[in-house]
């Protein structure tokens, strides 16, 4: 196991040097030019070149991925362009609030959507199911965009049940974080429900499904003991994995509900070419991604008593 | 020990919805399970002999099969009147059953202790420590070496040959009436299946349990039968002692079957004495009798109108229009 | 069995929750507040929003109008634009009296309010803010033309002063090394701690105008030396605020200054005093306790706030504007359902906006005739009819309305939409009725939607006499360099006044002004230079607008740039705002509004 | 006789047993309206959605043009909903047509060979999942400059990875199954294994994960082109609905409500034809 | 005695098992190890065990589906074990395979015509035409009909199936055919046919099999020497006749035992064997039946004994330290 855990946090080294490399490329060569948007009109090109040579990106290439690897190990990916912030600071700030926002609603979703899915997966074939994946297909259908602005307009402002949008430190965020917390569950319910319910679907022709039966055990009891086990091995892959992406918020709602999360924080420095937060945020991201998926293979290993690592 | 009849099936009939129309592999099957004694259903893939024993465990109703009609009668009552929950209720504790893969039929991730438990916990109102003392006995009855720590072991880390004995173990535990073993060695090598063979006569020997056995093993049969029933697609064409069977098969069928094996006599220098064709597929069967196709008797008559089980001896039945003139005659 | 149940239990449960978490957040308490004197009264809070976060705290640094709203309530400058009067004039701040200048019209005497203090903060001794003297304001122009801190915005004062221009050449030289103390600049002279004096390279009538820029606030050398890189976040200024929670991307906080010098303008413009407006004349400033800013993105999401009273201010884009108002004869007017809540004003913007042909284009810059007949394809009265509301004027000379010096004072003429026209030219240019006339690329700095739907406007608008266009959205970083580089066709553009000065948009197509600077075109013509260098040092009247009436005519004929309109800019605010009028050249004005907190609790 | 042939046969039988659930005919049906739609638009047959047909804003009407009224411009929504549908398809073609060829030979070759070449595959892999998608996306619409083309390389140049996961676990398990040691038994040879032997047996997924690729395209269209990266020119779906954030205030639902609608048609019908092409085309039941 | 057609020395395939941190080997599936057998001309080999006892295995290092791990392997006068690319193909010809599995050893995405062509096609043999011909030669050969080419293996039982195995088996004229449980996953009826088929083939066409199987019964009638096999070894090999009259091996012998006889008069004489089959990973030291065998010694656990000939002369090879005694009486 402790040898698993090393192996697998050794291989992280080449992924991230790829995730580096590629992140690198795609910002260094392309992308929006930061000085020229930090300088905006009319920069003269003596002052172009200073900022240049202040931020470094007159180097040659290589060095400047040096740097870069310097400070993936460092964890010092310096200040942002933008705003003259030290990242680990910004993401500090930013992260909390971005998994306040995206992590409650996140747990609930899976929550209800596998108690919804196990409630369906009970019912299959009925007119209840037939009925009920529809509907989640139909809330598939409808885009994410068209539900903020909807949910936010109606329920919001029409309905008063709400805060428009805003957010508070601490506990005070709470009733800000509501709204868009319904509606990053209503969203994943569609797609969850449905993934879900195969899943059981599938768990539900096993043998041992045969077995339980036939000792008399009743068909809540099936599906609550015996197969949601067994059915937790797909769904924590495919929901544990999806954590360390929480960190970045949602940044569509972050902006429509103004939650400072780093979703939106991402977008603007992808727009404006802040190279130091998209490298910081994306190395963040990528070691957060390794270490759960190490987490949900261990994890697996602890729900699926077959799985052994070594 | 009283010949007493335990359990009577009567004329069960089940279908199934499919996408390609209905079938129904188990077509009018009527047997009797005496008490303590060992019924073999016998018969090659897609007789229908797994149906019949889900049918009698209740686990029919649900998917898309369905029972037509008949009877199935255990202690007097007729089963197919229970509702689900007495159903329920008489499954695992008075009729058991084990099954063919015992890797895929125990639940992968809980403990084999935890699973035997269950049975208790659905059946008699125990504490979790008594539950335990009893699964632990049950696995010392199966002769499963070292049972304290196997109880804390999964599935996967037992041998094939072990898992057959907590299936066995788990559907001993509440002492059935009733065992139904659909082909509970077929997956295990032979010196394994003598093993599992042997612990199950001596507990039914301890038990009085009465043991439904579905196997398509003819030797496992003579080995381990009282009285065995013949099928063939849906239908039971022959029954009788295990002696009957074996040492006077009346059913071309069974007749077939015993001569397609190869016996220690045989060479092969000698042709093996086959059946031809295969067997018919459920959607698509032949009039009248449904072995005619592959029967060297097969005459005019058996594309008319099916046969019934004739009686040819006090326990000996068989449904071929052939062999009851013949034996008239 | 039990296991069902218990989910939909939970189910429930959770709904309950969500249900219990909906209700919707206590409003902060508007507690009270005492002020110096000990009376004790409503605390007033004044709700605006920030639509953009801002980039830099630090005067110097910033350029971006985020930034300078906030800078322009921390910080003081010497002078500003009079909130009331128009047109625009400048009005002193941190001077007594407005400076005085020398008879050779070239040294300019200022002498600074007394009892200005910076606010209180650990970088002074003992933490008490100090009065503010002359060497501050050498210090902070100093700093302004330090290139090594100010990179965007020296070009405000360049060739202006004397000796400048050399320091921000050696600060240049020297980078980190420069020390203010041993760098002189003749041009800024210290007589005492009140008064100094600015010595100018020539006689020039905007020279003032830079000193009520945000860039050149007034700075504590304490707290730049203090606070090194963290002085953007950390301002320490004399405003009339302070900032009270910093909050980049979540909610900021401006707290009012106790101690601020300010009073409200005695005088004002015609109408003023009828509207109220100077109800408040001589009054100690600020009214308003504090300024809650959050970040709001998106329109949308600001305008539910706003009409669910949770923000007191806001501006009115085309699409509420559609919702919410309507234009007649008499001008704008609120519908009737928002009249009764909300005011609106509409104030013309100091804003030119226009479309540039590339001169060097092969297609494009050679052919004068082509040029004008798109001129005369474009319907830009429908244009603003249409994609706009009718919220703006169609221009007739390069110089924003409210500017002297403007069409009102030229009285000149300029293209309007004319089909036949256009169909002439273009066969005069080659392709009669477009044809063999390859598609012209025109590039935008964005592609939200409304770009895409002012491109597909000029689309069909060209279509109609034969020519196609296609469009190039790029990313501002982009747009800038196909730009500068000359890599283009034709591009949209927009200038916003520096300082209300026609000069200012005149420069746009001034031949040495090339890119970088803002002459994007890249057109050159020596007469319209000649006239352009007459015209910049003179003050404005006939003189100088002669000279304008002939640079358009020039421009008009030439075509390197198409004129199109000057925007109007419309605003709502809640009924309980006081003393809001709207000024272009203060966008954030805090200091001079106040809020009826009694009205408000009652629903004015 | 061809492999393809031998795909019909079991996609003449998954054919009858999609056309036995009435539902997904009358999907089917949908998406070949949308193809339709689609293809018209390619060969320019569709109305021109830039012309005028009315007022600006006039709610939906009993004519044709004006069923789901008209926009700012006065042009049909209903005509800019087709070019949509048309430029929607068009994007989910393009990235299917970039992801599915990438992520079959990357996940054959990865899940055949083994080794080395997996072990390159499967960083791969690790590196592109391990960025945020939004970020690729953007970055690499960026890097081709923005618009439809680049920004379906983009989701094309990601949305691989999915696909070849799959592929790669099939091969893994195919290359063990007796007909492909029968196959190597007889001398066929690497190609011969990968493309005629197991390829045929796992393209089922491809085919599934394209109607999800299609699918998956067109939502992220609508955030994209959100964001400035997606659509420039023409109509799309992502820029109705970007400017029918503004209008729903205004009360002209319209628009919005149009392309909800479309999508909303394509979307299920693509999602109940993929469930459907799940089952009818799973090994496990076709055997 | 016929000429000796392939010949396995010392022939071994051992599985890494690989862990830590550095995925180095930390030890060894031995799947089938050090086997020594002759293979005459026209015979055929039974090879008898029971699950994990290394004879698919054994059978698929035959034909190099698996590379050994030692020995060598002669056909011909070649050794396989080295054979490049070219030979290997050449010598696919010779050799072939039917598999156990009916439904998996049929690409599902192939008409029938089309698997049976394969074979002629990798090869390059006949014109398209002639292979045709020689595709319903096949199908005849084997019992099926004639439209059978137009279709697809799921239309077909699992009989046909494996007749369609077998045509393709024996499409290249190979002269060794591997039986991998060619009938195990059948019913009996069914099995019976298909044996009696490849008893005719092999006559027919002068093949010689190894016909792999856990089925006793199945293997007494189809070979006519036996292997036994038991933890990756041979531990007893005779002619069919003499190793079912007298097993030799403790293994053999407790396996014949177990084997259930359709005659219920016999019951309950089955000697039943304690215990199960150890780990081929880590099997035991010594012989490594000692710890199932009820007449081991100390010498069991700690020599493994070498496949020898029982009373020197004969032709009946035993692994077991203690066979002579043993069987004094017989």
């Amino acid at each position: 196991m402790v040898g698993y855990i090393i192996r697998r946090l050794l291989y992280m080294i080449p992924i991230l040097l790829g995730v580096a490399l590629l992140v690198f490329t795609l910002f260094t060569t392309v992308g929006e030019d930061p000085v020229r948007i930090a300088l905006g009109n009319h920069a003269s090109p003596e002052a172009i070149t200073e900022l240049r040579s202040k931020w470094g990106l007159n180097q040659p290439l290589h060095l400047q991925f040096l740097d870069f690897l310097k400070q993936i190990i460092t964890f010092d990916y310096g200040r942002s362009f933008n705003t003259g912030e030290k990242l680990s600071a910004l993401f500090a700030q930013g992260a909390l609030v971005s998994l306040s926002l995206t992590l409650p609603p996140f747990l609930l979703a899976v929550m209800l959507n596998v108690s919804m899915a196990l409630v369906v997966a009970y019912y299959r074939g009925s007119i209840f199911d037939r009925f009920a994946t529809a509907f989640f297909i139909m809330a598939m259908s409808i885009s994410y965009l068209v539900y903020i602005i909807a949910f936010q307009y109606i329920l919001a402002f029409q309905f008063d049940l709400f805060p428009i949008n805003g957010y508070e430190a601490g506990f005070r965020a709470i009733p800000y974080l509501v709204l868009p917390g319904i509606i990053i569950i209503f969203v994943s319910m569609g797609p969850d429900v449905r993934m879900y319910r195969t899943v059981f679907l599938d768990e539900i022709k096993s043998d041992y499904v045969r077995t339980a039966r036939s000792k008399g055990a009743a068909e809540p009891r099936v599906l609550f003991k015996h197969i949601l086990k067994n059915a937790m091995i797909p769904i924590l892959t495919y929901t544990v994995v999806a954590i360390p992406f929480l960190v970045l918020g949602a940044f569509l709602m972050e902006r429509f509900f103004s939650i400072p999360g780093i979703g939106d924080l991402m977008i603007n420095a992808i727009n404006t070419g802040d190279f130091p937060v998209l490298k910081g945020l994306t190395m963040y991201i990528a070691i957060g991604y390794s270490i759960f998926n190490l987490i949900t293979d261990i994890l697996y290993a602890y729900v699926d008593p077959r799985v052994k690592l070594d | 020990m009283a010949q007493e009849v335990l359990l009577n099936v009567e004329n069960l009939v089940v279908s199934f919805d499919t996408d390609r129309g209905k079938i129904t592999p188990v077509n009018g099957v009527s047997f009797q399970v005496k008490r303590g004694k060992t019924l073999a259903i016998v018969g090659e893939s897609g007789c229908g002999k797994s149906v019949t024993s889900l049918s009698i465990m209740g686990l029919i109703p649900g998917a898309n099969g369905k029972i037509e009609g008949g009877a199935i009668e255990y202690d007097g009552q007729d089963l197919l009147k229970f509702s689900g929950t007495q159903m329920r209720k008489l499954r695992g504790d008075k009729i058991a059953m084990i099954f063919q893969e015992p890797m895929t039929a125990l639940n992968p991730v809980y403990t084999i202790g935890n699973q035997i438990m269950e049975v208790y916990k659905l059946h008699r109102e125990m504490s979790k420590k008594e539950a335990f003392d009893h699964a632990l006995a049950m696995l010392e009855k199966v002769k499963i070496p070292d049972p304290k720590q196997r109880m804390r072991e999964y599935p996967h880390q037992l041998s094939g040959g072990m898992r057959q004995r907590v299936m066995i173990a788990m559907s001993l535990a509440c002492n059935p009436d009733v065992l139904i073993a659909d082909e509970p060695t077929t997956a295990l090598d032979v010196t394994i299946q003598a093993q599992v063979l042997d612990l199950m006569k001596d507990l039914q020997t301890d038990l009085g349990t009465s043991v439904i056995f579905i196997t398509h093993d003819l030797g496992v049969v003579a080995e381990v039968a009282d009285d065995v029933v013949v099928m063939y697609a849906g239908d039971i064409i022959e029954r009788g002692t295990v002696f009957d069977i074996f040492k006077d098969p009346k059913h071309p069928y069974t007749q077939g079957l015993l001569d397609s094996l190869p016996k220690s006599s045989d060479t092969k220098n000698e042709e093996l004495q086959a059946i031809k064709g295969m067997v018919p597929s459920l959607f698509d069967l032949p009039q009248g009798c449904r072995f005619k196709d592959r029967c060297a008797l097969a005459e005019e008559a058996c594309g008319e109108s099916s046969p019934e089980l004739e009686k040819f001896s006090d326990t000996h039945e068989a449904a071929c229009f052939v062999t009851s003139r013949n034996n008239a005659a | 069995m039990s296991a069902l149940k218990k989910t939909l239990l939970l189910s429930s449960l959770t709904a309950l929750i969500a249900l219990g978490l909906s209700c919707k957040p206590t409003p902060k308490t508007e507690d009270s507040v005492t002020d110096s004197k000990g009376i004790t009264s409503k605390k007033m809070v004044f709700n605006y929003l920030r639509g953009t976060a801002h980039k830099s705290l630090d005067p110097m640094k910033q350029f971006d109008s985020a930034s300078a709203d906030l800078v322009a309530n921390i910080y003081d400058r010497l002078f500003e634009y009079h909130y009331l009067k128009r047109p625009y004039e400048l009005s002193p701040v941190l001077l007594s009296e407005m400076p005085t200048l020398s008879e050779d019209g070239l040294t300019y005497n200022f002498t600074l309010k007394k009892g200005v203090r910076f606010i209180d903060d650990p970088c002074f001794k003992g933490g008490k803010g100090r009065e503010l003297v002359t060497d501050d304001i050498i210090y902070s122009i100093k700093r302004f033309a330090d290139s090594n801190v100010n990179m965007l915005s020296y070009m405000l004062v360049e060739g202006s002063i004397v000796g400048l221009d050399e320091f921000h050449a050696e600060t240049k030289k020297l980078g980190k090394e420069t020390n203010y103390a041993k760098l002189p600049v003749a041009g800024l002279k210290k007589i005492d701690d009140q008064k100094f004096s600015i010595t100018l390279t020539r006689k020039n009538p905007l020279a003032l105008l830079p000193f009520a820029a945000t860039q050149i606030s007034i700075v504590a050398k304490e707290a730049v030396d203090k606070y090194i890189e963290d002085f953007e976040r950390h301002p320490v200024g004399t405003g009339p605020f302070y900032i009270k929670e910093y909050s980049r991307r979540g909610v900021m906080v401006l707290a009012k200054n106790p101690n601020y010098h300010g009073t409200y303008p005695a005088e004002g413009d015609s109408g003023d005093k009828e509207s109220g407006l100077l109800a408040d004349a001589g009054k100690k400033i600020p009214f308003i306790d504090e300024i809650h800013l959050p970040l709001i993105e998106e329109p949308q999401p600001a305008m539910l706030k706003f009409q669910k009273g949770q923000i007191d201010w806001i501006g009115l884009d085309k699409d509420n504007f559609n919702k919410m108002a309507y234009k007649d004869e008499q001008g704008f007017h609120l519908n009737e359902t928002y009249s009764k809540k909300f005011d609106m004003y509409a104030e013309m913007g100091l804003v030119m906006e226009y479309l540039v042909f590339n001169m060097k284009d092969p297609l494009l810059g050679k052919n004068k005739a082509l040029r004008q007949a798109i001129a005369y394809a474009l319907d830009t009265k429908g244009y603003i009819e249409k994609m706009r509301n009718g919220r703006g004027e169609p221009l007739k000379s390069i110089t924003p309305i409210p500017i002297a010096g403007s069409q009102a004072q030229t009285e000149t003429d300029y293209y309007s939409y004319n089909k036949e026209m256009a169909l002439k030219k273009l066969a005069e240019a080659g392709y009669p009725n477009g044809e063999g006339l390859p598609e012209i690329v025109i590039e935008y700095r964005s592609a939200n939607s409304a770009t895409r739907q002012d491109f597909e406007f000029l689309r069909n608008q060209l279509s109609t006499v034969g020519i196609t266009l296609k469009p190039g959205f790029q990313t501002f970083s982009a747009f800038l360099t196909k730009i500068e580089s000359g890599n283009f066709q034709m591009a949209t553009a927009g200038w916003a006044a520096d300082y209300p000065d026609a000069e200012n948009f005149y420069q746009l197509l001034y031949g040495p002004n090339s890119s970088p600077g803002p002459n994007h075109s890249a057109w050159a013509n020596a007469e319209y230079d000649k006239l352009y260098k007459d015209s910049k040092y003179l003050p404005n009247g006939p003189e100088r607008y002669a000279i304008f009436a002939k640079m358009h005519k020039i421009l008009q004929d030439e075509v390197p740039v198409i004129i199109t309109w000057n925007p109007i800019y419309f605003g709502l605010f809640q009924k309980w705002v006081g003393n809001m009028k709207r000024n272009m050249m203060q966008d954030a004005p805090f200091k001079y509004l106040k809020i009826d907190t009694a009205g408000k609790k009652k629903g004015v | 006789m061809s492999t393809q042939v031998a795909n019909n046969s079991l996609g003449r039988r998954a054919l009858q047993k999609l056309l036995r659930q009435k539902l997904t005919v009358i999907c089917f049906v949908v998406i070949i309206i949308y193809l339709s739609i689609a293809l018209l638009g390619a060969l320019n047959l569709l109305p021109d959605f830039q012309a005028r047909v009315g007022e600006s804003y006039e709610p939906p009407s009993l004519s044709i043009a004006k069923i789901f009224g008209t926009d700012i411009f006065g042009r049909s929504v209903l005509f800019k909903l087709l070019a949509g549908t048309k430029t929607a398809i068009s994007i989910g073609f393009l990235v299917t047509s970039i992801a599915v060829p990438i992520g079959i030979t990357l996940g054959s070759l990865a899940g055949y060979y083994g080794g080395k070449i997996d072990g390159f595959v499967v960083w791969l892999f690790s590196v592109i999942v391990s960025v945020p998608y939004l970020l690729m996306v953007i970055a690499i619409s960026y890097v081709l400059g923005k618009g439809m083309l680049s920004m379906c390389i983009a989701m094309g140049s990601i949305g691989w990875v999915g696909l070849c996961r799959l592929i790669r676990a099939e091969f893994l398990k195919h290359k063990e199954r007796e007909y492909v040691l029968a196959a190597r038994l007889l001398g066929a040879n690497d190609y011969n294994l990968i493309f005629k032997q197991i390829l045929p047996n796992v393209l089922h997924l491809a085919i599934i994960t394209a109607s999800l690729q299609v699918l998956g395209a067109i939502k992220s269209e609508v955030i994209l082109t959100y964001l400035g990266v997606g659509v420039q020119d023409g109509s799309s779906w992502g820029s109705m609905i970007s400017d029918a954030t503004g209008e729903l205030v205004n009360g002209h639902w319209w628009p919005l409500a149009g392309v909800v609608i479309t999508m909303f048609f394509i979307i299920y019908a693509l999602n109940v034809v993929g469930d459907a092409l799940r089952d009818a085309l799973d090994p496990k039941l076709v055997d | 005695m016929s000429k000796v057609l392939l010949e396995a020395q010392d022939l071994s395939k051992h599985f890494p098992i690989r862990a830590g941190i550095l995925k180095r080997e930390v030890g060894r599936v031995h799947a089938v190890n050090h086997v020594n057998f002759e293979l005459f001309e026209g015979e055929t080999l039974g090879v008898v065990g029971e699950s994990g006892c290394g004879k698919s295995t054994l059978g698929r290092t035959l034909v190099r589906l698996y590379e050994p791990t030692t020995g060598t392997i002669h056909f011909d006068g070649k050794d396989l074990t080295q054979a490049d690319k070219f030979d290997l193909k050449k010598m696919r010809r010779d050799i072939q395979m039917i598999f156990q599995d009916p439904y998996a050893s049929l690409n599902p995405r192939m008409s029938v015509g089309k698997i049976l062509e394969e074979p002629l096609a990798l090869h390059d043999i006949g014109t398209p035409k002639e292979r045709q011909e020689r595709v319903q030669q096949l199908l005849d050969r084997v019992g099926l009909p004639q439209d059978a080419i137009w279709r697809y293996p799921h239309e077909f039982s699992g009989g046909q199936r494996q007749r369609i195995g077998i045509a393709r088996a024996i499409a290249l004229n190979p002269k060794i055919i591997i039986c991998d449980e060619a009938v195990s996953a059948l019913d009996v009826s069914i099995q019976a046919q298909v044996l009696n088929l490849l008893v005719e083939l092999q006559k027919e066409l002068g093949l010689t099999y190894i016909f792999i199987s856990h089925d006793l019964a199945v293997v007494r009638y189809i070979s006519d020497r036996v292997a036994v096999m038991y933890l990756g070894e041979i531990v007893e090999m005779a002619s069919s006749e003499d190793l079912y009259a007298t097993p030799r091996h403790p293994y053999t012998q407790a396996l014949l035992s177990a084997l259930p006889v359709p005659d219920p008069t016999k019951r309950g004489t089955t000697k039943i064997l304690a215990g199960d089959v150890p780990s081929p990973s880590n099997p035991p030291p010594g012989c490594a039946f000692h710890t199932r065998c009820p007449h081991k010694t100390d010498a069991c656990m700690q020599d493994n004994p070498a496949l020898k000939a029982f009373t020197n002369s004969s032709q009946h090879f035993v692994a077991c330290h203690h066979a002579e005694t043993l069987n004094q009486d017989n």
